[in-house]
């Protein structure tokens, strides 16, 4: 998630001199949701290009302020004991690895992780053979802690969020041409009145944040 | 001060109610257990809703099914001794005992604490808790709280219940005291016939 | 032990949660007696829609509320012009949808109190003088204590663990509506964060024992001198 | 009205909470009889414990019973090995979450109607010659029905609103473990599905209010005469 | 069969107790409010611990402070008759009145439901509920369900409060036929002379 590297980068900015932003972290939803109902936000940063889509489309978004800052790519992961390796392509025997086991990851009709995996998996040919082995978490994170306690042999996140947990292992990497290419849009509001928005802006997609973002696992495109 | 009651109630299996005229003074109701006495006193108080019927008190229509007239219980002033006693369990003894005083206008109470906690006994209860009291007790701390309301008329039923000789003799002392001397008119419901040859000025049998 | 932003956080929660229970007792109790003791038409869709933030998940509560209580909605617009109050990004927001939350709790917890108040000592109060009002305030209420102990020991504690709900419509944004249940999700976010994770469950717990120990303390008081005649 | 899939979630849904509310039900008496009506050292800690699942946010509890009843955990572990029962990714997790998270308010309403039940109806059923267990049963129980029919409806309620919990401990499958729910924020979290989000919340709310209104009856036949010598 | 019992209590303000012998019959406790004779019923029934002394009934030791003995309530074979009737307001009249007599050894039962609801005049009460009984009515119900739970002693107080002379007249007689016939020792107490008189073979004065 973006959490961590945005907390981080947000306190470059401040010690730059300039104030501290207010960041508000929640699910791409819940954010843009509060956007639609007025709230008073400044910038919108998401992980799911559909609800940057949507606000969009509201006409909440200052034109030519959408930009994408950071991509990401997908791990398939196993528990950290587990050495194995695998090459992710049509031959990978996905079904019969998994047994009586599950594929842990986040919903693949809802949420972006989700989505992008099964996409991958479809490109693979594999998406049929597990369709009902997934085990799907509400979130990136509570698919990962299926796997970091051994409920799930195999999960599907975003390699962020493998390369954070030490009880994980990533196994292989997602060809990136299995999916769409994973993007973090951000974008100004029209609502927003602080005459720092812009420059943070900025700043998130100068060498300076990119070097932050980088060191989390994002690729900064 | 007189009573001028008619009052009765559908239950189920048959009916209950009361119909007499006194011109004050204390009017003993008797009758087998089950004939309605309490029902008639909790009709009088505006406790329960009579059928049909009237309550006049005095001056004052309290009820009047055909005139729709229905004084709610807490504006027509009478002072109701449960059969059981029915002391506030949250308030010790003396906020029970005010309860009602409180309540009342100045101008309509007719007795005062310290007189009715003496003619009592309640001097060494006033800080106890209601749960603590032996039954003979609570009886005397609720013929005391509605004595103390500054009511119009008296309901009594059976108050001298659990009572030993002795108090019972002073209560029935100081009962006499208030039909006489302040004229307040009493229903009072009793079994025992002593209690009742010695307050009766009228008597009233149910069932 | 605690950082200077947990212990922001932990002040933060107690507030939050304080005033979200204090602001839902007059209303649960106003409900719980309704329910407790009047007969009136639709008396089933009232305890119905009291008992929708139980049974939806607290997001779509959140996202109810923002509906209705956002700039845009048609409560939060105009609370908005005329009182200057805003909930979206504002502890307030967190307020209301905690105690949103918390209701359901206090209104069952205290009618079942009001239901078990013998109505004969409410008859008794009425022949002395004193009207439905003062009776409700002298008799039913203060025999009801320990329902509204009950409600107040639950509705702190839910909304000490309020998270849904309050993530989706008042947002996350520290000291201002980053309550413990939020922190705690945003470090359960970071892979390898179970110490602070810890730490701040903790806390969360520590924060409701002691409300749970106030609150045997207060029923113990409450209790008009029970032991005697136990038996 | 709903398509067969969404039948399948309310049929799980209704499953999963009454199993979790049948199963919370027998434990919730005895932790409230144990709070209401014992003293014994640590009462706090264990009234502490029953109220965890209030204060911590609802990922939390499922991070712990993953913890402690996944295949890996001290107690799943056992449990798998000896029954054969496991609860990650099952029905059975989704019905041990919900009961978990029901517990304190079910636990809390039957304690309130054990204190409010007259301790001296008990002691006149032991005169005649009922023991404890018989007493409790015949006279303590039978007089807390208000209690436990409250308890039966909020977490009846509480169940079918469960969420966070389910999902960390249960995770999300179709059929298994997709209660209402679930299915909810899933629809929430796909832009311009809020049709099917409303219809799966309306579906919620006529499930809780038909308990509603089967509790109202239920209470109102356990009134025992009540009506007769009003005030 | 007979009573030997010494109990003591110590209450915030003064001392409580009894102590006192008799072989069988019907002994009456008599004493002004508040002297405790309820306390002393209850604690031979064992409802409440006394602080010392010991309750012998018969043969049977059922409490004895020194040699810890400490018989439960339902263990001891007594039948209550409260000064509060205590019906169980969750069971029809009928079910209050079997209560006792169920959970009885069939040995140890000395009179039958039918014979109790017949001198009692429960006939046409026994399907109504507890709470829409009147105040004697109640009264009777709990004597009747103290009577059927078989017990080796009776301890009633008050029993007669609140009945009509006629009901208690027939109450009475059946006190006393229980008093010789069946010899159960009973300890009995009330505040009305002519009740004493009639019915004590001892007479015990606390206070
Ligand atoms: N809800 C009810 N349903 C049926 N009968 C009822 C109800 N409530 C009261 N009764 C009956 O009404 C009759 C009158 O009751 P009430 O309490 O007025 O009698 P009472 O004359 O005061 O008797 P007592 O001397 O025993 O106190 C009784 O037979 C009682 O059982
Ligand atoms: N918890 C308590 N604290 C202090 N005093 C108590 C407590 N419980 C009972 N008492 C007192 O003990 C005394 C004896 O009570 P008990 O009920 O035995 O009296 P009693 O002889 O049965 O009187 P009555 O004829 O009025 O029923 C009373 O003065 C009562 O107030
Ligand atoms: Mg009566
Ligand atoms: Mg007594």
């Amino acid at each position: 998630s973006l959490q961590e590297s945005l907390t981080e980068a947000a306190g470059a900015w401040a010690k730059a001199g300039h104030a501290m932003p207010v960041l508000s972290f929640g699910a791409s939803s819940a954010l843009a949701r509060q956007i639609r109902a007025g709230a008073p936000a400044d910038l919108f940063f998401s992980a799911d290009e559909d609800w940057m889509d949507a606000v969009e489309q509201s006409g909440e978004l200052r034109p030519g302020t959408r930009a994408d800052l950071l991509g990401n790519r997908l791990a398939l992961i196993v528990p950290a004991g587990d050495r194995r390796r695998f090459t992710l392509d049509r031959r990978l025997p996905l079904a019969r690895l998994l047994g009586n086991g599950r594929l842990a990851m986040a919903d693949p009709d809802a949420v972006p992780a989700g989505k992008y995996g099964k996409a991958a998996l479809a490109a693979l040919g594999l998406w049929p053979d597990v369709a009902n082995r997934i085990a799907r978490g509400e979130s990136v994170r509570t698919a990962l802690a299926f796997v970091e306690r051994g409920e799930a042999p195999f999960g599907i996140v975003y390699e962020t969020d493998a390369m954070a947990s030490s009880s994980v292992r990533v196994a292989a990497i997602f060809p990136a041409g299995s999916h769409k290419p994973i993007r973090y849009p951000v974008a100004l509001l029209k609502r927003s009145a602080s005459p720092d928005a812009a420059g943070f802006r900025r700043f998130l997609a100068s060498p300076a944040a990119s070097a932050i973002f980088r060191r989390h696992g994002f690729g900064p495109l | 001060m007189s009573f001028d009651i008619d009052v009765r109630l559908r239950r189920r299996d048959r009916d209950i109610g009361a119909r007499f005229r006194s011109d004050g003074g204390l009017t003993v109701v008797t009758g087998p257990s089950g004939a309605g006495k309490t029902s008639v006193l909790m009709m009088i108080a505006g406790l329960i809703h009579p059928d049909a019927g009237h309550v006049r008190i005095g001056e004052a229509t309290l009820f009047d099914k055909a005139a729709r007239v229905d004084v709610p219980p807490e504006r027509r002033r009478l002072g109701y001794v449960f059969q059981d006693a029915r002391l506030f369990p949250h308030r010790r003894v003396l906020a029970n005992l005010l309860y009602g005083y409180r309540l009342a206008a100045p101008g309509h109470r007719w007795m005062e604490p310290d007189q009715a906690i003496d003619f009592l006994g309640l001097g060494n209860l006033l800080d106890r808790w209601p749960r603590s009291l032996s039954g003979g007790e609570a009886q005397r701390v609720a013929i005391g709280r509605a004595l103390l309301s500054g009511p119009r008329a008296l309901l009594m039923d059976e108050p001298l219940g659990g009572l030993d000789p002795t108090r019972r003799d002073e209560v029935m002392r100081a009962i006499e005291r208030i039909r006489d001397e302040l004229r307040v008119p009493i229903l009072y419901v009793t079994h025992d016939r002593a209690e009742a040859t010695r307050l009766a000025t009228h008597t009233l049998t149910l069932g | 032990m605690l950082s200077g932003d947990e212990w922001q956080i932990v002040r933060l929660s107690l507030w939050v949660s304080g005033i979200a229970v204090l602001a839902a007792l007059p209303l649960s109790v106003a409900l719980a007696w309704l329910l407790a003791r009047v007969r009136f038409p639709g008396k089933a869709i009232v305890d119905g829609v009291i008992h929708l933030p139980l049974v939806l998940p607290p997001v779509v509560i959140g996202w109810l509320l923002l509906i209705a209580f956002g700039l845009n909605g048609p409560i939060g617009s105009r609370l908005h012009d005329w009182f200057g109050v805003g909930f979206v990004f504002h502890w307030t927001g967190a307020a209301l949808a905690a105690a949103i939350m918390a209701l359901p709790l206090m209104v069952r917890a205290i009618r079942l109190s009001i239901e078990a108040v013998d109505p004969r000592l409410e008859g008794a109060a009425r022949t002395l003088g004193a009207g439905r009002w003062r009776t409700f305030r002298t008799v039913t209420l203060p025999l009801s204590v320990p329902g509204i102990v009950a409600a107040l020991v639950l509705g702190f504690a839910r909304s000490l663990g309020e998270f849904g709900a309050t993530i989706t419509f008042a947002g996350n944004i520290p000291g201002e509506t980053r309550t413990l249940p939020l922190a705690i999700y945003a470090q359960l976010q970071v892979p390898g964060m179970d110490a602070a994770v810890m730490r701040l469950a903790a806390m969360s717990v520590a924060l409701s024992l002691a409300a749970l120990v106030a609150s045997e303390v207060l029923t113990r008081r409450g209790a008009f001198g029970a032991g005697a005649h136990v038996l």
